[in-house]
């Protein structure tokens, strides 16, 4: 529907208005990364807060083989009678003490959120990228050449907006299965997982690209461009791509708290990381089983792991969403 | 020297509903005619100036010169070579580096995200030609400062703006520049500069310019020839001089009286009557007959077609029996 | 008095006939009867006959019915519906037909007596058909369900006609089934549930909660990290059994080379899987993650089970002796395989995995754990897509015979033998063995051959047995149940407060 | 003698905009009346403040901007410290507004009819039934044909020309003794242009209504307005009778604006231009906006502040106008 | 008009064929149903015969045709785990969903719509700021999680609602409804809300910044001009051009609820369609599953499709020419 508007709003000439906003608003693209977004970020509290604490989470996740006291991937470090220590309590049999406590398998629950961090972050990095690169190249063809391309690549997406996220990475995970050889699947069940949050997840990619490029190709610098002769790839990489990448960034930020919950969900329902290396909704659905049996640290420390790390990723696109419109200002 | 030569290039638009609607409300195809049967010539090292009002084909025109369009029927010649039908490699690489064009929206025609001496020095690079230094003397020439080549258009005003447009239309060294409405959106005073420097740049380079604008005063003060459309149709040309003072065709003599005018104190002239008809479903004969003071019954049934008169050329029944209202 | 419960699965049908599943047996034995029962103790108990002797030197066995039965439709029981019955449970359609193998013939001998020839002697006919239902024949022949339609359903698969104490008064499956007590049942021991609706809930957390909320007056079963807490919980109780099925691993017998690649199949040497035998810390599996709630089990079916061989123990854990007998096997690195699990067949089932990958490698092995949905496990499993698997098994007869028949014997498809010995465990002495336990009517005799193959396959580590998985029943405080090893939930037996 | 109460009267109207960069100040000390039946043309360069005056007047300053000197005097009243709701009944019922885009300006969602009537009825006390009498009315004085037959006619049903007729319909709907028209032309074509400055010369006239007419165009200023105030930079340069301004500018930059135009320099070669361009607001020089620019400039220009206007009979504000007979010479 | 919808449709179409097959194709890699078909001491004889009655052995485009062609009669077969037609389930369990669905959906869209254009009119309000740090929070946590929550908070700790299940439902011919009765109202709280939440600060946040956008318009500014009141300004001439563009996104949304509700019917034992699906997903119920896709992808087409009829409806520039996007 995005170009409704425009095929309304085609009248008469803009004028010297555009002078004023050029008054107004010296800085357009550029100056708001140099000056504006560096100022919006020193005077939003919350932005920095939520850029802190994402950072933490990411730096602790990188160096979790640092930071953490033991290694829960390692099997020969684990001991099962370990399992349920409480928080700070040295363990019944082991007299081992704990911060965190431990889960059922004996694991260090601190440890192991640090390292299912790093799987969470990973995925959602990983599955984001995905999805950006499928979405914004798709978004960009689509947008770009028109006619029957935009057809097929948009009522493609709608086919895969009618499947919930779920349901496309069940059909991936069945898939992976039958043709991934065993010895890799234990590896591969990390890739599966990032390709199937990746999957359900390009559409809005595409749609917004599409939307912004619809936009920018009828603008005269395109114009310009083509007049010079330049290949239809090269005006799309080079002149359109870097002016539709706004939006992306900030619906990348917003899909990676989205690609963390979804990976916590899959993972939740059994369809994730592999329980020897469990991530941070791994983590969760074990702990969760644990919940009325009063060992509740196993699901409350890394559900507030995942709480953390996603409320401050949607908060930093919140902000990025606010500080990177021209017209909220 | 003829550099351009335009013979009844003609643009149809295909503006019909989806099939589906066709079939169902039986309706037919539409088709809009934004430019039908136009011809002129622009010698070599001359200005030749489109005016008219929104709609009437300007810019169609202007896209089709350079090649952004393809005509539905008729040719632009480009120092003798067409661009849609010509063969030749070398010949079509040649004549499009001969031509550039500067467009109305000095913010819309410059890529935000590169810097000021990529964007001049493209044409050329994308040719993959030598650029170094190019862009400083560009700047220069269009009176910037060579240390300007690695800002972001944003941190330019309009008018800068619009001469970073002619740097990079210059960069070529082209022989036509097609000017689409370039000072419309600035102000007077900087609309001035950017005049002025065109004209210098056009003496030093030897350019051409197919000049487009809406702006009566301005075309005036630019062009050697006006060519005046409406409704996507050559209706006059004339050298300006003529053009002003002895128009031939009502419509130009209306579109001269409606132009709000610096030494016409509380003027009160009747406005010109109705707005520009649908351009999908133009009325019969000659276009201008519904609006026109002049109209008979054949302007209502027959086309007039273009015909010399005096210096210029004019399609109209009764041309030469206009006079101005307010002439002073 | 009404009682609401819970258990995870929903019977996928109400024909009796029509499905083999502990879910559909335990709903259908307060409907249905047999001709024996099974009594608090498991043991055989009459029922629909009043006695039983077999025929002559092990040609079969001479049922006398009781007198007097009527179904809930009205109709009397008689030895026509048993020779009925008998037509419809052996029919190819049943899934209840391998409980007839070796039947030859069913003969009327008069109303009140029906005698079945068997093949060999069958000394455990008797307790092999203590879930054998008896149907009203007139009833399936007006309703159109003389046979069982697994596939497609019947009459039979949503409306029931037994001679049960409960009858089936609503029936929507898969969310909520309940029963009414039936006045004109013959028998008289019987609490005071006159009205049961079951719903299914898959969720154990959320059946924790609803019995903690008081929706719920008893839960099948409790999370075992929960009985704790319900044990703690004001006007709940939790009981605890331990049920027949024992969870073991199982070894690729059979197998040419291992999935996760290498040379050969470490696992056909008896000290490797001797190895992985003792390299598992069972007592803390069943400590931790079984939460002391399992007993550790010695060979393929629990103690007190009829044909239990005493005597013979579990490999100790001990992780230097698994290294050795690694090294001493030749691989002192240890190798690579995999190592599969169901992940929502048993209790706890991937956790136990994870613990035992840990304690494989933790003597050098490299296991891969990978966990599944029962749906794929078994196909795969079937298809020998597996190095080691986790296995459980709960013996149908509750006799020692039938882990054997169905594990240990060498896999004869035409014979019906073990076809669930996925391993392809192969024996020459055990497959000797088994046809003369299976018609030695003698105890002591039966017992000591039963005693040898326990042996055998200890020695040879044919599996590994864990543990017998335990039984939780979740119960609103002043409600009485009986809890069977067999897990079914006899509602008669069941008294509710005030 | 007693001198009638200008319709409005601005006393040293003062426009502030706090940034981060500091506070811009896009009108400075603007003083003005308006008689009745009087349209007084405010003029000046794209970011010269015009807008903001306008808007200011009818109290419909965006924040951060706000007024921060001077006042507004409707009819000899002051309006511009009225609380919101007294304000809201002086909006559209006493001061009619008209902006420069007569698609954007009207709501796309209701009909022509319900967007008169609506404001008819808030600021009039008739009925439903006398409302939309009235409404018909009102565009049939605004020159719509077959106007009953209009009413339930949406927006995008209209031509531009149209479009703009029916926005001053609605702006003059409650008969407002004042009209801001901003910029109400720039978006049509000359001979739109020039039907829409005939109706609303014509109504101001029968109406006697008082008028600000924003625009950059100096030949529409030239034949509408009687008197003509010109904008730099936020601050008034110079204000007179029209023919005065046009003829004889006393303030350099009235002059250059004059002489720019192509009109003025018709067969000359090359155009008078003025050099440079406006300076931004938060980069005014000091003393005299305009001295950078300025061909005339001297010291003091570049120090002091500006000379007033409306002072004795300082009619530009400027240390060193232009002499009439300078001018002529 | 009739056009736009005949060309909806026939997208449609294809999008449910298309859906068909994907749904379908999926279910080759799910499992073998065999399995749960047959009991502990099956053969292999058995578990062939029963693959060849069920058709399973037939080649896959033959299993998708028959599929299609039988499910355009609205037969889907039937289930393996129920052996009862597949329709009769899906008929018996879609009123839970739908009613689950819909208070949801309606608790979404008008607490959703309302606190977005409180947050937009009162941009600066701490209110609105409240209400906006809040909502991410909604975003930010996952829905098995705010279920698990709120069981353990009303259902154990409180004891005020219950924790399972639609308590006693009514019969209405087909239709058995929980809206009669108080257990049945009360069983539909907490489901809902867990339902309702994520979507409802999603449409929260997208009205506030349409809302936002909607308010910077040239004719909200002309409406003030004119001196209407704040309250036509904002819900007269905001809101419903706000709304042009916030129900597309809706429409996905509401569809999205329907999808989204086998988390939360499995958290708590809901039992509509969701958890039907989930339970046929581990029993491998071929012809549930695909039905439920199916029935899913037509909810969705439809919805979609009734969207842009009130787009069409509600935006007047659409209706003349009815060109879309
Ligand atoms: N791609 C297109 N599809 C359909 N119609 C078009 C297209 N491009 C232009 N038109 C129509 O062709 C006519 C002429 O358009 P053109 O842009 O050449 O006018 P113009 O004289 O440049 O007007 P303006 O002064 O507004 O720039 C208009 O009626 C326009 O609506
Ligand atoms: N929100 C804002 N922040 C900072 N500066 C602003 C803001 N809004 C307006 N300005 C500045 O206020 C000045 C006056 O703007 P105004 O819109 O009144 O100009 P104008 O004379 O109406 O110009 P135009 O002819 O382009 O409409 C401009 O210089 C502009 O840069
Ligand atoms: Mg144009
Ligand atoms: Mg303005």
């Amino acid at each position: 529907m995005s170009d409704l508007p425009d095929a309304t709003r085609q009248g008469p000439k803009p004028t010297e208005r555009l002078e004023t906003a050029e008054v107004v608003r010296p800085s357009r693209w550029r100056a708001i990364w140099d000056a504006d977004l560096a100022w919006s970020f020193r005077h939003s509290p919350v932005a920095m807060v939520a850029a802190f604490v994402t950072l933490a989470l990411v730096l602790a996740a990188i160096f979790a083989p640092l930071v953490a006291t033991t290694n829960p991937f390692d099997p020969s470090s684990l001991n099962l009678m370990n399992g349920f220590s409480a928080p700070g309590v040295p363990n019944a049999f082991t007299g081992e003490t704990f911060w965190l406590g431990t889960d059922d398998q004996g694991r260090d629950v601190y440890s192991t959120i640090l390292y299912g961090l790093r799987i969470s972050l990973f995925v959602g990095f990983m599955a984001v990228l995905f999805a950006l690169v499928l979405g914004v190249t798709l978004g960009l063809l689509a947008g770009y050449l028109g006619g029957w391309t935009e057809t097929v690549i948009m009522r493609v997406a709608d086919v895969q907006l009618t499947f919930p996220s779920i349901l496309v990475a069940l059909l991936i995970f069945g898939i992976a299965r039958g043709i991934i050889p065993i010895e890799y699947r234990d590896q591969m069940a990390i890739w599966v997982l990032i390709l199937a949050i990746g999957l359900s997840d390009w559409v809005q990619f595409a749609r917004v690209v599409r939307g912004a490029t619809l936009v920018e190709k009828n603008k005269e610098y395109v114009q310009a461009a083509r007049l010079i002769g330049r290949s239809s790839g090269a005006i799309m990489l080079r002149h359109i791509l870097p002016n539709v990448l706004s939006p992306v960034l900030v619906i990348a930020t917003i899909s990676l708290a989205l690609a963390i919950i979804a990976e916590a969900t899959l993972s939740f329902l059994g369809v994730g990381a592999p329980p020897t290396q469990p991530s941070l909704g791994t983590l969760i659905r074990i702990g969760q089983d644990f919940l009325f049996s009063g060992e509740w640290w196993i699901l409350f420390f890394p559900a507030c792991t995942l709480l953390a790390l996603a409320l401050s990723v949607n908060l930093l696109g919140d902000w990025l969403r606010d500080a990177l419109n021209p017209r909220l200002k | 020297m003829t550099l351009v030569s335009v013979k009844s290039l003609t643009r149809v638009f295909d503006v019909s509903k989806p099939w589906l609607n066709r079939l169902i409300e039986r309706l037919p195809k539409r088709h809009l005619t934004a430019v039908s049967d136009v011809s002129f010539d622009i010698p070599e090292r001359t200005t030749y100036a489109l005016v008219g009002e929104s709609g009437s084909g300007k810019s169609t025109i202007g896209k089709m010169v350079v090649g952004l369009l393809r005509p539905t029927s008729g040719h632009v010649e480009i120092g003798g070579v067409d661009l849609v039908t010509e063969k030749d490699r070398a010949a079509i690489d040649r004549v499009r580096s001969d031509i550039q064009m500067i467009f109305q929206d000095p913010f819309a025609s410059l890529n935000p995200r590169w810097r000021v001496r990529d964007i001049i020095v493209e044409p050329v690079a994308a040719r993959g030609g030598d650029t170094t230094g190019m862009a400083e003397r560009l700047l220069e020439q269009v009176g910037l400062s060579a240390d300007d080549v690695g800002k972001y258009p944003h941190q330019f005003s309009g008018g800068q703006r619009q001469r970073i447009c002619v740097a990079r239309a210059l960069a070529s060294e082209p022989k036509l520049i097609v000017c689409d409405e370039p000072t419309s959106a600035l102000d007077v005073s900087v609309q001035a500069q950017v005049l002025n420097m065109m004209s210098d740049l056009k003496d030093e380079h030897g350019l051409t310019y197919l000049f487009i604008s809406h702006d009566l005063t301005v075309v005036r003060h630019m062009a050697d020839t006006i060519g005046v459309l409406y409704l996507g149709r050559l209706v006059e040309e004339a050298p300006p001089e003529t053009l002003f003072t002895t128009p031939a065709h009502p419509y130009t003599a209306m579109l001269i009286d409606a132009a709000p005018r610096l030494d016409a104190f509380g003027r009160e002239v009747e406005p010109p009557e109705g707005e520009i008809p649908d351009p999908i479903d133009p009325p019969k004969g000659c276009a201008f007959h519904p609006r026109c003071p002049l109209a008979i019954d054949r302007c209502t049934a027959e086309r007039p077609a273009l015909k010399p008169f005096g210096p210029g050329r004019v399609a109209c029944h009764r041309a030469g029996e206009i006079t101005l209202k307010g002439a002073a | 008095a009404e009682l609401r419960f819970a258990t995870t699965a929903d019977p996928n049908t109400l024909d009796p006939h029509a499905g083999n599943s502990s879910p559909v047996f335990s709903m259908l034995g307060n409907v249905y009867e047999g001709l024996v029962r099974r009594g608090r103790d498991m043991s055989i108990e009459p029922a629909l006959a009043t006695a039983w002797e077999p025929i002559g030197d092990g040609e079969g066995w001479r049922f006398t019915l009781r007198e007097g039965v009527t179904f809930h439709g009205g109709e009397a029981f008689t030895a026509e519906d048993v020779l009925f019955s008998y037509e419809r449970a052996s029919a190819p359609e049943a899934d209840t037909a391998s409980w007839f193998a070796g039947v030859d013939r069913v003969k009327v001998v008069d109303p009140l007596t029906v005698e079945f020839h068997t093949e060999r002697p069958n000394p455990i006919f008797p307790d092999s058909i203590a879930n054998w239902m008896m149907m009203d024949a007139g009833w399936a022949a007006e309703n159109g369900a003389e046979r069982p339609d697994i596939e497609r359903g019947n009459f039979a698969t949503l409306n029931t006609n037994g001679t049960g104490p409960y009858r089936v008064t609503e029936r929507q499956p898969g969310l909520r089934t309940v029963l009414d007590s039936f006045d004109g049942w013959w028998g008289d021991d019987r609490g005071n549930v006159t009205r049961a609706v079951h719903t299914p809930v898959q969720n154990a957390a959320t059946a924790v909660a609803a019995l903690l909320s008081g929706e719920l007056d008893l839960i099948d079963p409790v999370p075992l990290q929960d009985i704790d807490r319900l044990r703690a919980a004001e006007g709940v109780d939790v009981i605890q059994g331990i049920e027949a099925r024992i969870i073991m691993l199982g070894f690729p017998h059979d197998a040419e080379g291992l999935l996760a690649g290498g040379e050969g199949n470490p696992f056909t040497d008896p000290r490797v899987r001797a190895a992985v035998a003792h390299a598992i810390d069972v007592p803390a599996i069943v400590q931790t993650v079984m939460r002391g709630a399992a007993e550790p089990a010695t060979q393929l079916i629990g103690a007190g089970l009829r044909g239990y061989s005493e005597g013979v123990t579990a490999p100790a854990y001990d992780p230097d002796r698994a290294r050795a007998l690694l090294a001493e096997a030749g691989h002192p690195d240890g190798f690579a395989f995999s190592l599969r699990c169901p992940n929502d067949r048993y209790l706890n089932d991937e956790a136990v995995c994870t613990a035992i990958s840990t304690m494989l490698s933790q003597v050098g092995l490299q296991p891969v754990l990978e966990t599944m949905p029962v749906a794929n496990y078994w196909p795969a499993l079937r298809a020998d897509d597996h190095d080691m698997y986790l296995l459980g098994w709960s013996p149908g007869t509750f006799d020692a015979e039938h882990p054997l028949r169905f594990l240990a014997a060498t896999p004869d498809e035409a014979q019906k033998l073990g076809s669930w010995n996925f391993g392809g465990y192969s024996d020459a002495r055990v497959d000797e063995l088994l046809p003369l336990i299976q018609s030695e009517i003698d105890e002591p005799a039966r017992q000591a051959m039963i005693d040898e193959v326990v042996r055998i396959m200890a020695e040879d580590t044919a599996y590994v047995p864990l543990y017998v998985e335990p039984l939780v029943w979740g119960l609103r405080d002043g409600v009485e149940v009986v809890q069977r090893p067999d897990n079914f939930l006899n509602l008669r037996w069941i008294r509710m407060p005030g | 003698m007693t001198v009638p109460v200008p319709v409005l009267s601005l006393r040293d109207l003062t426009v502030d905009i706090p940034t981060r960069h500091g506070t811009l100040r896009p009108v400075d000390q603007v003083s003005w009346d308006i008689a009745r039946g009087e349209i007084l043309g405010v003029v000046g360069e794209s970011g010269a403040g015009k807008s903001m005056t306008g808007n200011a007047v009818i109290g419909l300053l965006d924040p951060p901007a706000h007024i921060s000197g001077g006042q507004v005097l409707l009819e000899g009243e002051r309006i511009d410290d009225l609380p919101l709701a007294k304000m809201r009944r002086i909006r559209g019922k006493r001061i009619g507004m008209v902006f420069q885009d007569p698609l954007t300006s009207l709501n796309p969602l209701l009909t022509v009819g319900d967007q008169l009537t609506e404001t008819i009825l808030r600021h009039l006390d008739v009925d439903r039934e006398e409302a939309a009498q009235r409404a018909i009315r009102g565009l049939d004085e605004v020159g719509i044909p077959s106007a009953r037959n209009r009413m339930g006619a949406y927006p995008h049903e209209f031509s531009g020309g149209m479009r703009q007729r029916v926005v001053i319909a609605l702006a003059l709907c409650a008969e407002p003794t004042l009209l801001i028209a901003d910029e109400p032309t720039t978006a049509l074509d000359v001979s739109v242009q020039a039907q829409i400055i005939a109706l609303l010369k014509r109504l101001c006239r029968e109406r006697g209504m008082a008028a600000m007419l924003i625009t950059h165009d100096m030949g529409v200023i030239a034949e509408t307005a009687d008197r003509v105030a010109v904008m730099y930079a936020g601050r008034l340069a110079e204000i007179g009778p029209v023919a005065q301004i046009v003829g004889q500018p006393r303030h350099p930059y009235t002059d250059g604006l004059m002489a720019s135009t192509p009109a003025a320099s018709a067969g000359q070669a090359r155009l008078r231009q003025i050099p440079g361009a406006m300076p931004r607001l938060n980069a005014l020089p000091d003393g005299c906006a305009f001295s950078p620019r300025c061909p005339r400039a001297q010291d003091r220009c570049r120090h002091d502040p500006r000379p007033r206007v409306g002072e004795a009979d300082a009619r530009a504000a400027c240390w060193f106008p232009i002499e009439p007979e300078e001018d002529a010479a | 008009m009739l056009a736009f919808i005949i060309r909806r449709v026939f997208q449609s179409v294809i999008v449910l064929l298309a859906v068909g097959l994907v749904a379908f194709s999926m279910f080759r890699f799910v499992g073998d149903p065999i399995e749960n078909l047959l009991g502990q001491e099956r053969t292999v004889q058995d578990v062939e015969r029963l693959r060849e009655t069920l058709g399973l052995n037939d080649p896959f485009p033959v299993q998708y045709a028959r599929f299609l062609g039988r499910a355009v009669q609205g037969d889907f077969g039937i289930s393996y785990r129920q052996s009862r037609p597949v329709a009769q389930i899906i008929a018996e369990r879609a009123p839970a969903t739908l009613e689950l669905a819909f208070v949801s959906g309606f608790l979404a869209l008008t607490v959703g719509i309302g606190l977005g254009v409180f947050t937009a009119i009162r941009r600066d309000g701490w209110a609105a700021n409240v209400i906006m740090s809040a909502s991410l929070i909604g975003v930010s946590l996952p829905t098995f999680l705010i279920g698990i929550l709120l069981i353990y908070v009303f259902g154990v700790q409180l004891r005020w609602l219950p924790t399972f299940g639609r308590g006693e439902v009514v019969q209405l011919g087909w239709w058995s409804t929980g809206f009669l009765t108080q257990s049945g109202l009360k069983s539909l709280i907490l489901p809902a809300i867990t339902l309702g939440l994520f979507q409802m600060t999603l449409i929260m946040r997208l009205v506030r910044s349409e809302m936002l956008e909607v308010l910077r318009q040239d004719y909200i500014r002309f409406a003030r001009a004119r001196g209407l009141a704040a309250k036509s300004v904002n819900f007269r001439h905001a809101l419903k051009n706000t709304m042009v563009p916030v129900i597309t996104v809706t429409g996905l949304q509401l569809g999205a609820i329907i999808a989204f509700a086998i988390i939360t019917e499995t958290v708590f034992q809901w039992p509509g369609v969701g958890l039907l699906f989930i339970n046929a997903v581990q029993f491998v119920d071929i012809p549930v599953m695909a039905a439920y896709l199916m029935l899913i992808s037509v909810m969705f087409v439809m919805i979609n499709l009734l969207v842009d009829i009130l787009y069409v409806w509600v935006d007047p520039r659409l209706r003349i020419d009815g060109r879309h996007a």
